[in-house]
């Protein structure tokens, strides 16, 4: 057993027009799998439904966001696929960020204006890590109280258990996971690095198939079976960055 | 409007916030100038401060230094390690957060009504587009995020607003009715502004704290709703 | 904030009659938190309802799956609450097992045969698993196929979802959590050992209350970040077994 | 019936349902002759062994000297640690078995019908004791204990059934219907058994083959369903 792959082209070689894909990270530079990303944005797939909590908000907000830290030149984030015009829909939490003031419009605003066909569906973060951990349990559909009162009411169940509110959310099924942990081996087993953990690890066994960005391929058995945190069952292809 | 120069500027506000938390709370902070909080623990309290992106018992925010990439809080600053710290992902996250074990949440608003209603996630509302959130993005105005604050403002036990007590050009963000998309009902218990602290009760909206140099009047009148004035009305204490 | 309490009584001390209790392991001796359920059965407690995988089922059980290894001598489950009339009510995946020959009856047997009154609910392993995640997550109900086809159909809702029939099952509310850790600091930050992990990681943050025994107490700062498996959020007490 | 002597000890059974074990393939064994399997794997393959106690990649049943109480499968019975094993809690053991990322399931049974229904966690029927769980536990007889068989059985990709072909009396647990409380409908693909190995097929059950020593009609004596004699029936293959 083998996950190992030589690189993010070969790891993403059967993706396909139409696909869905799991985006890990949180926004921010930490957890993005932006070695796979660039990858995808380098293959000549599209009408993509790219699946994250803020997996475009582009290099500019990067910078905004670090202030005086120094954005890795290696960053990228599925902005690169919204140019390319290779989205068909975007499933976010965080789409754009009206607390940022950006010279130029956020990657999405711009598609948009710009004339590209994107659906755009919005998801509270807490129903959106859900959603997918839904999907990796098996579990087809499940009651939460987040969204009730909201807008997310219209075109949903609501349904009272103990005198309360709580909204109807289906697993979200996806064709792909990309993802940035810190090492694999070659079961596939992973360990993140701090709070670049966040979707990465949710998003893990949540779709078809699981291909994760590593900055250090070790050795089978030099991981601590105690901190293990993605069990190698969960991955299917492992590429270092 | 007041001038400019009563009003308590960001981490002031984010102090005032700070001396809610009391000892051996589970603290969430959101985006903006909430997570500005965590720098002002009250000497001798143990906070624990949970951020949705993974982590629980970060410390301060990060010198540029100190900073790591794979160390954040909600805001996307740097944050530093302290003892007792542990990290998750963000399944795990929002188990704490939608299941009820945060004891406050500090969120940002765009309005807050007098029942307590919180809008934090767009400037606008759905209508106005048709319900085409699509056509709304696209307008570049005010591109909506819902982030984890629908999560927060249902799950946590007590939900504070820290903002700036109007809009850009001078209009109440203290409303009858918010106007503007909902987060959650008659989720906030405190508001702290840069101008005062405002309780949500049931009788209505308590104003108990006013910026130095402001009175009750000058909050009134940047303020929708009608404020009952506290008995024991006094200035910010920080 | 210190979690450390300085014995299993003092832990326990607001039990109350009727209280529903989850209970951590598997069954077999590893992960069972013995300490509690020693001090538990020694308190004057009764009608509690015990739920767990398997967690009465006795001294001979654990003697019979040992073979030749040791039962230790502090070794103890949720038998000595059936023997002493504390339970009113068994949740349980396994409340015997049909594959061990014991000479005497199963402790649950033994109760009823004695005339206690004691209700019995059975629930699938992975259903009580995803029952008590969903009441640590907020979650009020979910659906799974577990179960479909079965028994278990009776007086549950049938849905369908893609075509495949799936069962409702409501988050299971608790008033206390025991469990089993290896390590745990003041902040109650926890790590188990092996296979003992089991649902004693399930449980911690699923009942109002959790209480974790553990083998060592550590200093703060001294367990892994990366590899706390349970965060001192969910647990309110830490007792030295 | 056939005389004991021409059956295939629970070593033996578990060794030819290791046979099945494909490389690179998760898999999880059931308590009692499924557990055994481990110590089988062919040469040159490598098989993850998944434990719903919360381990994932051990290796074989433990000797004496190397148990320990922190290290068991679903009989209880400790095992070895192996590299690139992790661990985990029970939630997370089942959202991979619920979730479908096991390969192949192993189960122990009681009764498995011709449509390949398998009943394995109680001997008996609820309807006997009035739908009365508390009733038929305190007979004593065959005390029922679901497990995480429900949950195995409709979760695996594969469910492959290992048991002793006939009941302590002789009775054939390969059956037209099941009569004791089933676990999950139309789950099982294999039957391994101490006398024959059988597909379950749409057109019903194939004898594919047979224990040393033992003819179809021995087989079929035992077996509730008329079974469909394989073209390329053989002896048992280990």
């Amino acid at each position: 057993m083998d996950k190992i792959v030589p690189g993010a082209r070969e790891a993403l070689a059967d993706v396909f027009d139409g696909a869905v894909i799991l985006c890990g990270g949180f926004g921010c530079v930490g957890g993005m799998p932006s070695t796979l990303l660039r990858a995808l944005s380098e293959l000549p797939v599209k009408n993509l439904t790219l699946v994250g909590n803020a997996p475009a908000l582009g290099l500019e907000a990067q910078k905004t966001a670090a202030r005086t830290m120094q954005v890795p030149d290696s960053y990228a984030d599925g902005s690169l696929l919204l140019k390319n015009g290779q989205v068909g829909k975007l499933i976010a939490s965080v789409p754009a960020m009206a607390i940022f003031r950006l010279e130029e419009p956020f990657p999405i605003v711009k598609a948009l204006q710009e004339g590209q066909n994107i659906e755009v569906e919005l998801v509270p973060q807490g129903t959106l890590a859900a959603r997918m951990k839904a999907a990796r349990a098996g579990i087809p559909a499940f009651y939460t109280r987040t969204g009730t009162g909201t807008y997310l009411e219209k075109g949903r169940e609501v349904r009272q258990f103990d005198g309360q509110d709580y909204l109807l959310e289906h697993a979200l099924k996806a064709d792909f996971g990309i993802i940035r942990a810190h090492k694999g081996d070659r079961h596939g087993n992973l360990v993140y690095r701090g709070t670049s953990r966040t979707f990465n690890a949710t998003i893990a066994g949540a779709a078809a198939v699981t291909i994760a960005e590593v900055d250090e391929v070790v050795e089978l058995g030099a991981l601590d079976p105690e901190a293990i945190v993605t069990p190698g069952i969960y991955v299917n292809r492992v590429v270092k960055r | 409007m007041s001038a400019p120069k009563n009003r308590m500027d960001e981490q002031t506000i984010a102090m005032r916030v700070a001396r809610e938390f009391e000892d051996g709370m589970y603290v969430n902070l959101g985006g903006g100038i909430p997570t500005l909080a965590c720098n002002f623990v009250a000497e001798g309290r143990e906070v624990i401060f949970q951020t949705e992106n993974g982590g629980l018992g970060y410390g301060n925010i990060a010198s540029t230094e100190e900073a790591d990439w794979d160390m954040f809080n909600a805001s996307f600053q740097p944050v530093t390690y302290a003892p007792g710290m542990s990290f998750f992902d963000h399944d795990n996250a929002f188990d704490m957060i939608r299941g009820g074990h945060i004891d406050l949440s500090v969120l940002g608003a765009m309005q807050v009504s007098e029942q307590g209603d919180l809008a934090n996630w767009a400037i606008g509302n759905l209508v106005d587009y048709d319900g085409d959130v699509v056509a709304w993005i696209k307008t570049g105005r005010f591109p909506p995020g819902i982030g984890g604050a629908m999560d927060l403002a249902v799950g946590a036990k007590k939900v504070i607003v820290a903002m700036i007590h109007t809009t850009r050009d001078g209009s109440p963000k203290v409303v009858k009715e918010c106007t503007y998309e909902i987060t959650a009902c008659r989720c906030v218990s405190l508001i702290v502004t840069d101008m005062a602290v405002i309780e949500v009760t049931p009788a209505g909206l308590v104003l108990k704290e006013v910026a130095p140099g402001l009175t009750p009047d000058d909050i009134q009148a940047v303020t929708e709703p009608e404020l009952i004035i506290a008995d024991d009305l006094k200035e910010v204490e920080l």
